[in-house]
């Protein structure tokens, strides 16, 4: 019985690794930018199926909530925001996409530059070095499969990747959601929130689907935070799910980013981290080691931290699609995309 | 830090802080300014005549300082070193008070005399210098303490200056680095004795150490103004008077000089020289700078110029010196036209100074009847430009006689050669000048005449040239008594011939 | 095999070709409106089929409430994701296909 | 009740709370900042105490030792670049804080300042905090995490301007972090998948020449390489740095770059240098000429300050990359602590550059070098601290870069190296050159300078430059305390290989 | 052998990934590069550590890729709103000299 079920399963990895191949490929070859990223959701919902193929379900969830959930939308708002804005009304068809006047950036020559077959002859050979030095690596080593197993008691939760993100490696986790609120705090940086086009109405459909998908969407979210301790979950999935509820209001037109106040929505970006640092200083103080939780009751510890933490994500992770800083935070007016340009150029 | 080491910081110290403080003075603050540069001068030179007596009867000074393993900054008060001091710190007092006078109502002065101090400490501790990396280290930073004095003016002639002087400076510097560093890995950290590094090394890599000299002696060659590599002297004479008297009379051509005695005594110690075959070289080319350099300043019409040749000229007199270092007397020569040459120059370029800052003449076309316009100043410069000739009673005469006896007790009859003609030569490019100065006929008004009431010019550019033309001669006359520079030269010397 | 299973894996079976219509349904259709038609009405009977048999199967209450509640949410996102890209695909002045 | 050794931890810690604060309160940003600074500084002082009390230290974050978690390490060349790190940090947020109230006073010379200065403090202490954590991290993987922290508020921190020339460098520079970072992630898969283990002293004992480990290193080297800006993949930094801010291309030349670099030196040095061969020591020697000589010749060729001094910076990281070779060859094991010590002279020197052209260009309005004349008339501390920042890059004795250049020099006499002796004294007259032409510049007043109002604060501008450009000069001569710390710091397997 | 096949697509991702980013003009489709490149490596590191029995998996490799998985969404953000504020700069030129040729003309 289970020869069949291996012939089955690695018909069906051949399959996959194919599909991911050719996917990643008419990525890099596609004409037009548009298809490229529809391109690359598709491959982010099958990595998600890999992930579940290599016995990672929480790697899966992430994938499919972060990766194609999440980065999808990103690159569609970025490049609604990069169109030039024609005499008329914006034109989003992607039919007509071809004669689109600014052709400086499409892939014009099909016949790639001599520069361009070094770089890929480079790379080829380049891959054929690491896949031989994969081919002869012996046998992967057991890795650290028995120490967190042997220690996964002490640590306060059963879902052992949990254990090993919040416990083991705190550190890295806390230096990990730094980045988040970085990349957050340089996206404010940088622009504030665009005006978002009025659309003349916006349906009622969206707008009663949207009233009714929130609350299921903030619980499954608040129930992926609460699952991640004993199975797979946590707050970096718990997060996205939460997100994607924010990005669901911004494009619905109910919060109108630019002239809200920034100091809640900085206060709930900045909670998540604040929370971790204030455990691990905490951790220095009682147990005297750097993010050291007591031991019985680590696990009250953990799930308080993922809530926080999940908050914060989700709020980062929604200011990264708002794609700006709230404009009343500096008393800016917010400016139209074909406004002059506010900064001077260089003397 | 006890009571030796205490005085070679203080040493240091008198003209460094001073120098610091300038810095941070505001322009308008003259008074200030000059006495703390005065104060600082007189310091300086009661602590080394203390040092110097101090030395005479046989006290040792040193102050180490470790740099890093194996390498130290050490300073060392032997009688070679006491001899340099001395004569700098004597001579910056006098160009202290002779740029006070110089530089009145110019711009920028404090930024002038920071770097004047900064430069004088750097000098001294070149003297002091007790091995070969201290000096590397100050040798390489003089250039920085000289490079703000040359284009002081910021005219683009002086930034042109400026810019050779560099290119020289550091290109000599980067061969010396190399040079020093190649011998360290060779001979290892080793400070300056009189006997040099030991024999041994010399069997096994003779070629090498004959490279490391050749490249040592074109790194302190550059400073030296030795024929090929002297370009840059001349046309740093755009540089204000005081800088030019300071930096050719005794900062910067001094510590080339001094730079190769150094290498040649202490470095490599006479005996191994020798061994090597190396003076032979070192003689040939010096010989070549002397006849190179009074050629050159023949053809020369500015009065600096002149003076700047001559100086190319008369710096490779100690070089020629010191290439005979294995006869007492010839060294003996060497070394006193150190002291020597750097008082008569000076006097000369005091004079120049005179002439430029009163009446505004540069070219010696110009000085036609200036004797009976500045009687005082064109005696000073007779008697200096008397004793480069080496007529009797001046000490150019007592440095060229002891090379002569060099020269004839090493039986070496070029040496004689060189010196008669390049008396000569001296002779027909410095008595026109006075011939013109005191017999010829003043041509309509000067080009730019300022009076200062009582004496010819003002008071402060007037008694440095006279002391020091004063010492010209009474050195001269004295010159075997207790504490003249001969005797002390004959002191250090003793070490060196044992 | 209890009964259940077995009507599980029927309705299963059924759920496939739902799905193969659907996906034939999108690549041979003319143009965009008829396209979304094929893709939400046989998907979502596809998938109701499917989950009821999951369903079946099932051994614990808690799944079943969790599947009929992924049916729920997929049926109101793809009907109102389509209406979306349907009155889009109206204002952007794409007029159906016609027979001639 | 807080254990001595808990001190590792602050470096992290309190960088990492003034940047949630200053981002959640903005109006006492400056100040939150500030007094983390002071307190970074503070704990690096005491952890080199510490240092020379008890020998280096391991502390295990969480409790739980290193093959499941994290540990942080502090040995000799960890502590110089945190004793460095603080030192600058301190100097450049003072001068930030100069530099931002100079802008807001006067508008019409700056861009949006107001918009700068409240995104600049956070930005500056996750950069801060990036650092320090790089420096002490003992776990490859966690190397990877600050790897990034540091990229991107770098890259956010070089957009800050807001000119579009300097989001286009910004841009260019975040995806070549992006790149730097993935080769070196690939790295560590690669070391995970031979040794299954993360943390770097057990890399350390386990290490070999086995193919994993030279195909995880040499991946590793060129993303670290990509990221530190060597010669030929450095087109990314003299935009980066000229366009942005002053105190921004302080930070990016000065520390950013030593942070990568400092990570390659360990790589090398200290934790897989049995398993390398000595050709590709060589290689690193021969980018690290090409880096002199190219940084030196463009650094002539500009006609703007901060691109010269940012071609300067590519010039001077060449040095850092000679001394690979010179140690690997039995050079004494003085040659490698040379590298460490150059690069923290290094960084004071041309944090204290970018400074004084930060002021010269608010005050002038902008940076040409052929109208700089007349400087010192009227900022006489900025022109003096650009020359003796300018006489550590020549490699000027008292100066820290001539002890360095000088040890290398040694190292490579004694090994009868002499292309690389050659190419060091090359790189040093160039740098005369460059210097010097600035120099010449800002010590000539020509009778028409223009006047230039000084703006009341900027004090804070000149003093912190100055003060960083004294540093650089005097360490020629307090050279033996950062090198015996710097000693002790090697694990003793390490240093009997490298002919210590 | 089902390492072997997930670690080779991984690779084989990295490098397109690595091939988009340098060679591709369009700075969105380096961004997409950059994507798919941190996903290949994820994909080689956790094939790594793949077993058929899934008591004795390896956690840690899947808690590095989640790390990796976030870190890479903040770059991807930060690099996408970049490169909107300079297009749309490079747009706003281009309308104004379009302005001004179409003023030319007008009154030409």
């Amino acid at each position: 019985m289970d020869s069949a079920m291996t012939i089955i399963l690695t018909g069906f990895d051949l399959l996959l690794s194919a599909t991911l191949l050719w996917l990643a490929w008419q990525l890099l070859r596609s004409t037009d930018i548009f298809k490229a990223i529809i391109f690359f959701i598709c491959f982010g919902l099958l990595m998600a199926i890999a992930w579940v193929r290599m016995h990672a379900p929480d790697v899966a969830l992430a994938e499919a909530a972060i990766g194609a959930g999440l980065t999808g939308p990103l690159f569609l708002a970025a490049l609604r925001k990069m169109e030039r804005k024609q005499k008329k009304e914006r034109r989003f068809d992607p039919e007509e996409k071809r004669d689109n006047p600014d052709k400086r950036w499409q892939v014009r020559s099909r016949e790639a530059s001599p520069l361009m077959w070094i770089v890929a002859a480079l790379t080829l050979c380049f891959a054929g070095l690491l896949i031989r030095t994969v081919w002869i690596i012996p046998r992967p080593l057991p890795g650290l499969a028995q120490q967190t197993a042997a220690h996964l008691g002490a640590s306060g939760v059963d879902n052992a990747v949990t254990a090993v993100l919040l416990n083991f490696r705190g550190y890295d986790t806390m230096l990990e959601v730094m980045v988040l609120l970085l990349g957050a705090i340089t996206i404010w940086s940088i622009t504030h929130a665009p005006f978002p086009p009025r659309l003349p109405d916006t349906s009622p459909v969206q707008k009663s689907a949207v009233r009714l998908l929130l609350p299921l969407i903030c619980l499954t979210g608040g129930y992926l935070v609460w699952q991640g301790a004993y199975q797979t979950g946590g707050a970096f999935q718990g997060g996205a799910v939460l997100s994607a509820a924010l990005v669901l209001l911004l494009i619905s037109d109910f919060l109108w980013l630019p002239d809200m106040h920034s100091l809640p929505l900085r206060m709930g970006m900045v909670l998540g981290p604040l929370v971790f640092l204030s455990m691990a200083v905490l951790g220095i103080i009682t147990e005297n080691a750097l993010l050291r939780f007591p031991p019985e009751q680590a696990g009250a510890f953990l799930l308080f931290l993922e809530a926080a933490c999940a908050i914060s994500i989700g709020l980062s992770l929604a200011a990264f699609f708002a794609g700006g800083r709230p404009a009343s935070d500096l008393r800016e007016k917010p400016y139209q995309t074909d406004q002059p340009d506010t900064e001077k150029e260089g003397s | 830090m006890s009571w030796e080491n205490a005085l070679i910081v203080a040493i240091l110290m008198s003209s460094f802080l001073p120098g610091i403080i300038i810095f941070m003075l505001p322009e308008k603050s003259t008074g200030l300014r000059t006495s703390l540069n005065l104060f600082g001068a007189l310091l300086k030179m009661t602590l080394v005549v203390i040092m110097d007596l101090a030395i005479y009867y046989g006290r040792v000074f040193h102050m180490r300082l470790e740099l890093m393993e194996g390498v130290e900054l050490f300073l060392n008060a032997d009688p070679l070193s006491a001899m340099f001091a001395t004569l700098s710190s004597v001579l910056w007092l006098l160009t202290t008070i002779y740029a006070v006078g110089y530089l009145e109502g110019s711009p920028n002065r404090s930024h002038f005399f920071g770097y004047f101090s900064l430069c004088v400490t750097v000098t001294i501790g070149i003297a002091m210098a007790g091995n070969l990396i201290t000096f590397l280290l100050f040798y390489e930073m003089l250039t920085l303490a000289t490079y703000p004095l040359i284009i002081h003016r910021g005219t683009d002639e002086a930034l042109a200056a400026g810019r050779s002087y560099l290119f020289y400076a550091f290109g000599g510097g980067g061969v010396f680095l190399f040079a020093v560093i190649w011998l360290h890995t060779l001979a290892g950290p080793a400070d300056f004795t009189s006997a040099g590094f030991t024999p041994q090394l010399i069997d096994n890599d003779a070629p090498v150490l004959r490279f490391i000299f050749l490249l040592m002696i074109a790194g302190v060659g550059v400073k030296a103004a030795l024929v090929p590599l002297h370009g840059w002297l001349p046309r740093a004479m755009v540089a204000p008077a005081p800088v030019s008297a300071l930096l050719h009379a005794v900062a910067v051509v001094k510590a080339g000089a001094f730079g190769i005695t150094r290498i040649v005594l202490d470095v490599y110690g006479i005996k191994n020289i020798i061994q090597l075959g190396l003076l032979p070289w070192l003689m040939t080319l010096s010989s070549i700078t002397i006849i190179w350099g009074s050629l050159r300043a023949l053809q020369q019409d500015g009065l600096k110029q002149r003076l700047a040749y001559s100086t190319v000229s008369q710096i490779s007199y100690i070089a020629l010196g010191i290439s005979l270092a294995d006869h007492r007397l010839a060294l003996i020569g060497g070394l006193v036209h150190l002291v020597h040459q750097g008082l008569m120059k000076i006097t000369l370029f005091f004079c120049a100074g005179n002439l430029a800052e009163t009446l505004g003449i540069h070219k010696i076309s110009e000085m036609a009847g200036v004797g009976r316009r500045l009687p005082l100043t064109m005696a000073a410069f007779t008697i200096g430009a008397m004793g480069m000739i080496g007529i009797p009673p001046t000490i150019g005469f007592v440095s060229k006689w002891y090379l002569c006896l060099g020269g004839i007790t090493a039986h070496n009859w070029w040496v004689i050669v060189v010196l008669v003609i390049s008396s000569l030569l001296n002779g027909a490019y410095f008595l026109p000048i006075i011939i013109t100065a005191w017999f010829g006929k003043q041509q309509g008004s000067w080009p730019r005449e300022k009076n200062f009431g009582r004496f010819e010019t003002h008071w402060m550019l007037l008694a440095p040239p006279l002391v020091t033309a004063l010492a010209v001669i009474v050195a001269g006359i004295i010159a075997n008594a207790q504490f003249s520079p001969l005797a002390w030269v004959e002191f250090v010397v003793q070490e060196y011939t044992r | 095999m209890t009964i259940p299973e077995i009507i599980g894996l029927v309705s299963i079976a059924v759920a496939l070709p739902f799905f193969l219509s659907g996906t034939v349904g999108m690549l041979r259709f003319p143009d965009i409106f008829t396209r979304l038609h094929a893709l939400t009405k046989a998907d979502n009977v596809g998938l109701g089929f499917l989950i009821l048999g999951l369903c079946l199967q099932a051994n614990d209450w808690f799944i079943v409430i969790k599947l009929v509640l992924i049916w729920v949410l997929v049926l109101i996102a793809s009907s109102a994701s389509c209406h979306l890209v349907a009155r889009r695909a109206l204002m952007k002045g794409i007029r159906p296909w016609t027979a001639q | 009740m807080v254990s001595a050794e808990s001190w590792i931890a602050v470096p992290v810690v309190v960088p990492l709370a003034a940047a949630l604060l200053s981002f959640l309160v903005r109006r006492g940003s400056l100040f939150i900042s500030l007094a983390a600074a002071i307190i970074n500084v503070l704990a690096a002082a005491i952890l080199v105490n510490q240092f020379f009390v008890s020998g280096p230290a391991q502390y295990a974050v969480g409790g739980w030792d290193p093959p499941l978690g994290i540990s942080l390490r502090t040995d000799g060349p960890a502590l110089i670049m945190l004793v460095l790190t603080g030192l600058t940090g301190v100097a450049i947020s003072l001068y930030a804080w100069g530099y931002f109230s100079f802008r807001i006073d006067q508008p019409a010379r700056a861009g949006r300042p107001e918009k700068q200065e409240r995104f600049f403090w956070p930005l500056w202490m996750l950069q801060l905090t990036g650092l320090n954590g790089l420096f002490l991290s003992g776990d490859i993987f966690n190397i990877y995490v600050t790897l990034e922290l540091i990229g991107v508020s770098a890259a956010g921190l070089a957009a800050l301007s807001g000119k579009s020339a300097s989001i286009t460098a910004a841009l260019r520079y975040l995806l070549v972090s992006l790149l730097g970072s993935m080769s070196y992630l690939l790295g560590v898969v690669f070391l995970y998948k031979t040794y299954g283990v993360l943390d770097l002293g057990l890399l350390q004992k386990m290490a070999g020449p086995t193919p994993g480990v030279i195909a995880a290193l040499a991946v590793m080297s060129v993303g670290l390489l990509l990221k530190t800006a060597i010669f030929p993949m450095h087109f990314w930094l003299p935009p980066a740095h000229a366009n942005a801010l002053a105190p921004v291309s302080a930070i990016l030349s000065g520390l950013v770059v030593k942070g990568s670099f400092f990570l390659l030196f360990r790589l090398w040095f200290d934790i897989f240098s049995p398993a390398l061969p000595h050709t590709a020591f060589s290689l690193m020697g021969a980018l690290g000429a090409g880096a002199i000589l190219w940084g030196g010749i463009q650094a002539l060729r500009q006609q703007r300050l901060k691109l010269l001094i940012a071609y300067s910076t590519i010039s001077q990281l060449g040095y850092l990359l000679i001394a690979f070779p010179l140690a690997f060859t039995g050079g004494n094991s003085q040659t490698w602590s040379a590298v460490l010590f150059m690069a923290s002279g290094h960084a004071c020197a041309k944090i204290a550059m970018f400074m004084s052209a930060g002021t010269i260009m608010l005050h002038l309005g902008h940076d040409r070098i052929r109208e700089l004349a007349g400087i010192r008339a009227y900022l006489p501390v900025t022109a003096f601290a650009y020359a003796a920042a300018g006489v550590n890059l020549m490699g000027l004795p008292p100066s820290g870069g001539f002890i360095g250049k000088w040890m290398m020099l040694i190292a490579s006499l004694s090994t009868h190296q002499w292309l690389w002796a050659l190419v060091l004294l090359a790189g040093s007259f160039l740098a005369v050159a460059y210097v010097f032409r600035v120099v010449e510049q800002l010590f000539v007043i020509p009778p028409d300078a223009p006047f230039i109002e000084r703006h009341p604060r900027a004090g804070l501008l000149e003093w912190p430059a100055l003060i960083l450009a004294l540093i650089s000069l005097l360490m020629g001569l307090i050279a033996p305390y950062p090198l015996r710390l710097l000693d002790t710091g090697m694990a003793p397997q390490v240093v009997q290989v490298i002919g210590g | 052998m089902t390492n072997m096949l997930y670690s080779f697509t991984g690779l084989i991702l990295f490098v397109f990934g690595l091939f988009a980013l340098i060679s591709c003009p369009h700075p969105l489709r380096k961004i997409l590069g950059g994507n798919v490149m941190s996903t290949g490596i994820f994909l080689f590191l956790v094939a790594t550590s793949y077993r058929t029995d899934t008591a004795s998996i390896d956690p840690v490799p899947q808690a590095m890729v989640l790390t990796g998985i976030v870190v890479s969404v903040s770059i991807t953000a930060v690099a996408l709103v970049l490169a909107t504020r300079l297009q749309q700069s490079a747009n706003r030129a281009m309308n104004r000299r379009e302005k001004k040729n179409e003023g030319g003309a007008a009154e030409g």
